[in-house]
């Protein structure tokens, strides 16, 4: 059940340079999350109509916890926002990424922002896990999975920090064997990352990002191509409501 | 059930004036997650056409200062799929369904217009700015011999009371008002999206795919009261007043200027309750000034 | 002098691309008092009329969310007064002079243009969004046949190079902007304002005493941007583009949707440094991006 | 000299129900600042396009002081203003009113939100003044203008407090008579006032209010008609620069 809520900051940080962490008092919210889903945050300043998309990093019982780089104006208005302020927000929002059955083998591959949505995932996914994380240079994050006891490998572009390279290279090179994968990063990583799965013929699931306006599936703005097997054409679905993670064989990736 | 609210329009009754903007609201499944859709006058749904609609390439919403634009491209999944689906569950509310239509071709109006002509549903809202690609291009609503014919051609097709709804892409509004009455539009509703622009100047491109996309919101309430003043003073049918209404205020201005109800579009997205808050904002101020009635206010302006 | 920002229009050279947009600068000395008017590349001066005109009944000013609106009604004291008075304060800057002009009828047009011709200025602009009282009063600037007639006319008088100034209230601007450069445009402005309204629902009656009045300000400018855009890739001549440009990042879309140069018209109002901390900003971008020139940008959008 | 400047509150309080005084550090406008003379504020929300222009209620070395209504959006966001916020003004604006060269008997009539205007000029008209002064109901500022050592007259439309009626009635009622009037106040009031000085021959000037949009003298949005003697017909001039302060028997009372 979707809630639209004026939520209290119980925990607000920068984690690294212009990249946040906020903690929400929601409990509503909080309750029936689950990883891979997202919420809108509403920006304080009226000028600026739409709400923001921002995925659940952590889940608890009465809170739920975003990772957030400053991108523009509203994610900067969200950085100006003090522990104990209140913002609007709506969620949970959109499907989740669904959890394999049996205890399976999980690749997890994450990409700069990409990755803090894999840490609830992670976290539910358990021991039989490997997660990949790229970054463009200082890693962020990397001990929150580490703390899961879960194998964290590590590329970086500048090469300052584990492999030199992305983390499709880092792919590449461990070529682990796995029952499933999931994936959450810039579109072109999530092309090549499912690229590399069909390759191998296993089952990915990839979080997607678009332009929304209003969020939860009623204007369409929010358009992903789908092709289902099957089907002899695709078709525009909303990341909001049917995603944002969709199986990464059906997503065309023709852009 | 607040009295005196009620509004008819082409003989049905609105139990209050106000309605959400076609495309903004989907066909209130989301919507109705949040709030309680029994609230409303009418349900106004996203643009239903002949057959299914792919929709323009993303990104197609971008915001601007005070407005929104978008360049959706009419995505839908056609007629057939929207009666089947969609009228069983919006009857299932105390509101009534203003199903909006669209077309690329006079045929194509006709046929959708067809399609709904036995389906229980309260209004037709004909969508006149589709680029009417056997004339160019150029959308339909900006040339009143055209609006007249495509008005005339729909409503012969039509079962129920058609609104028509204008582009405010004119020099004269009024005169197209008068020509969609000609082709007999029981209703006026407007205003439709301006077309606007907005540049990325970081990455030097459109911040739509589309580069062009409708302009909405708050920005274009000026242009849309002034539009709908000039139509209520021009021809004799309904108006419903729509573009940029985000509060009671809003709404009340419009309904000063004579419309007969508002409809609520991108004011949905920076308030999911902005309906049902604009609802119980008139019913105050009716209360606080002694208005028994929203005639008494209706078209005040002179 | 900031070199890379010259632009030229019409064989007059503006040494940066910020002027200011007809009307809300005065003659410049008001704002003279706070800013040195030798930053700016032009001074547009308010609309100048044949005889003096009085101008509309007050109020004739009144905000809305992000916009303004104004029934000034061209209030103006007349070219006899403005050519003895103005000029010669004008001249005492390192600016170029553009004078805008405007009539009621194709007569007063042609007759201020003359009146102007032996005058020590640069650029002549020609507002035809006035109310044409010969053809009852519809603005000039919205029938192509009109525009090309009334351009054709004054270019005859005129001796200085003529900028034609459109009304964004057409469906097509792309066929206003041909018949204006088939008519003898040196360049084109756009654009001017539209037509707005706001109704003040505790008074109950429009906030203006004109009732309908011209909307200006950030509230326009996604339709502004597409108007340039449309005409810049639909014409030769230069684009002057203006509406809504409150910051340089403003500016810089216009000039990458292919504007030779930009005026600020309301912005001035809420912040008497608009044009100087504009001109700053695109100087302070072009170097952050290594930009030598505006020319590697202007136009980049295709 | 005008001047444009973010200029810092010292002293910010509420008078009386909804009416607000504001005392701003502002030197280089305090320097030239002249009674009757009004600055422009600019609303800390941006929404808000246009400064709202305040007359000056008192003047010092280095503030001025301003008392203004609550009346909608603008003032409102003034009001919430706390001391040592900073706030953008303009000024000073307008012709103030003009002093008489002798020490002429002068008569003050202020009505509401007029009244603030008037105190900078009755102190500087000193001892052989008589203010009247009308109030809706509760009078405001009237000490002031008492510890100037100057006659008060006072009316209340509620007829609570002084005369029951307006400063008209006032003006009436006592009939002074005087070498020249100022008045500041609400249009229908200074029409009054100025037959009444016309009636009894007495020069006077009076401070209108309109609209502004620039407040300089750019943008003509301001006009008030003005028939100069000997001139055939009236014309707009400019509240903001060539008033506020007019004389009122050339002001054009149609509306
Ligand atoms: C489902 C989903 C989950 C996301 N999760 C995260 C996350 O966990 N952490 C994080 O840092 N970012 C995340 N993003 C991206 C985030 O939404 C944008 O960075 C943010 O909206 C930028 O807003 P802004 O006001 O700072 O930027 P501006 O550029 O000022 O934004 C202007 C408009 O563009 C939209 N926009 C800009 N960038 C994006 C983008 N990449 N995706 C979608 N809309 C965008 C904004 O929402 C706004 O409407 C997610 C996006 C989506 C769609
Ligand atoms: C020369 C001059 C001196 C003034 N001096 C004082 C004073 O000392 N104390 C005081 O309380 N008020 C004074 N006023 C009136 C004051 O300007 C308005 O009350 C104020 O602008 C209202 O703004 P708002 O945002 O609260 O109201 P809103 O209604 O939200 O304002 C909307 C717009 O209308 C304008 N406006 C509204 N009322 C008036 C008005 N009466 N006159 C001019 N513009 C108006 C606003 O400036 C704004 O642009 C003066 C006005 C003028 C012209
Ligand atoms: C995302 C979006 C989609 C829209 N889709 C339609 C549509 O399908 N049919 C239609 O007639 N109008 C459509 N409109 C126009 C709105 O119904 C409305 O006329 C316009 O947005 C002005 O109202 P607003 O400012 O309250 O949004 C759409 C508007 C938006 C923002
Ligand atoms: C108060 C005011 C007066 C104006 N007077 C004129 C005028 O005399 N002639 C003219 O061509 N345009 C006039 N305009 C239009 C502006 O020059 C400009 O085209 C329009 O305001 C859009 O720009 P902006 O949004 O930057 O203000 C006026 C605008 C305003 C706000
Ligand atoms: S953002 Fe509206 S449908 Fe996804
Ligand atoms: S407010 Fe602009 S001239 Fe007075």
């Amino acid at each position: 059940m979707n809630t639209y809520c004026l939520a209290t900051i119980v925990n607000h940080e920068e984690i690294t340079s212009g990249i946040w962490k906020m903690e929400l008092a929601a409990s509503e919210i909080a309750r029936t999350a689950e990883p891979g889903q997202f919420i809108q945050l509403y920006p304080p300043d009226k000028r600026n109509l739409l709400a923001r998309p921002i995925s659940l990093s952590a889940i608890s019982e009465k809170s739920v916890t975003i990772v957030y780089r400053i991108a523009g104006k509203g994610t900067k208005q969200f950085s100006q926002l003090q522990k104990n302020d209140r913002i609007r927000i709506m969620g949970p929002l959109g499907n989740g990424f669904a959890l394999p059955d049996q205890a399976t083998k999980s690749i997890v591959v994450g990409g700069g922002l990409g990755i803090p949505p894999l840490l609830e995932l992670s976290k539910r996914l358990g021991g039989n896990t490997e997660v990949l994380l790229g970054y463009q240079d200082i890693p962020f994050m990397a001990e929150d999975f580490h703390r899961l006891g879960i194998n964290v490998h590590i590329a970086s572009q500048s090469g300052n920090y584990g492999l030199h390279g992305t983390v499709c290279d880092l792919l590449e090179k461990f070529n682990p064997s796995a029952g499933q994968v999931f994936a959450c990063g810039p579109r072109q990583m999530l092309k090549s990352v499912s690229a590399w799965a069909k390759e191998h013929s296993i089952p990915i699931q990839v979080s997607m990002e678009e332009r929304m306006a209003c969020g939860i599936g009623a204007c369409l703005g929010c358009g992903v191509k789908i092709q289902k097997p099957g089907e002899p054409d695709w078709k525009y679905l909303r990341v909001c409501k049917d995603g944002p993670v969709f199986s990464g064989e059906e997503v065309v990736w023709d852009e | 059930m607040n009295s005196g609210m009620e509004t008819t329009i082409a003989g049905v009754t609105l139990k209050n004036p106000v309605t959400t903007a076609s495309g903004t609201f989907g066909s209130g499944r989301e919507y109705g997650e949040l709030i309680d859709l029994n609230r409303l006058g009418a349900i106004t749904v996203k643009g239903v056409s002949e057959e299914a609609w792919k929709g323009n390439p993303v990104p197609r919403v971008a915001e601007t200062q005070d407005g929104l634009l978008n360049s959706i491209g009419l995505q839908n999944a056609g007629a057939k799929h929207f009666i089947e689906n969609d009228i069983p569950f919006l009857r299932q509310y105390d509101t009534k369904i203003i199903v909006n239509i669209c077309g690329h071709t006079l045929a194509q109006y006709c046929s959708v217009a067809e399609k709904f002509a036995d389906c229980d549903i309260d209004l037709l809202e004909l969508n006149i700015s589709c680029p009417n690609v056997e004339e160019g291009g150029l959308s339909f609503g900006t040339d009143p011999h055209i609006v007249e014919r495509v008005v005339g051609a729909v409503r012969h097709y039509a079962k129920q009371p058609l609104i028509v709804k204008l582009s405010p892409e004119v020099s004269d509004i009024t005169e197209i008002a008068k020509a969609a009455v000609s082709g007999g539009a029981d209703a006026i509703s407007l205003i439709n999206t301006l077309r606007g622009m907005k540049i990325d100047i970081h990455k030097r491109k459109p911040v739509l795919a589309n580069k062009i996309g409708g302009y909405s919101g708050p920005g274009i309430m000026p242009v849309a009261l002034r539009m709908v003043y000039e139509v209520c003073h021009s021809v004799d049918v309904p108006v419903i007043g729509m573009g940029g209404i985000s509060t009671y205020e809003d709404a009340l201005e419009f309904i000063m200027a004579g419309a007969k109800a508002v409809a609520v579009g991108t004011a949905n997205f920076h308030n999911p309750y902005a309906t049902v808050e604009i609802i119980d904002g008139i019913w105050r101020y009716m209360k606080e000034n002694k208005i028994s009635s929203l005639e008494e206010i209706r078209g005040c302006i002179d």
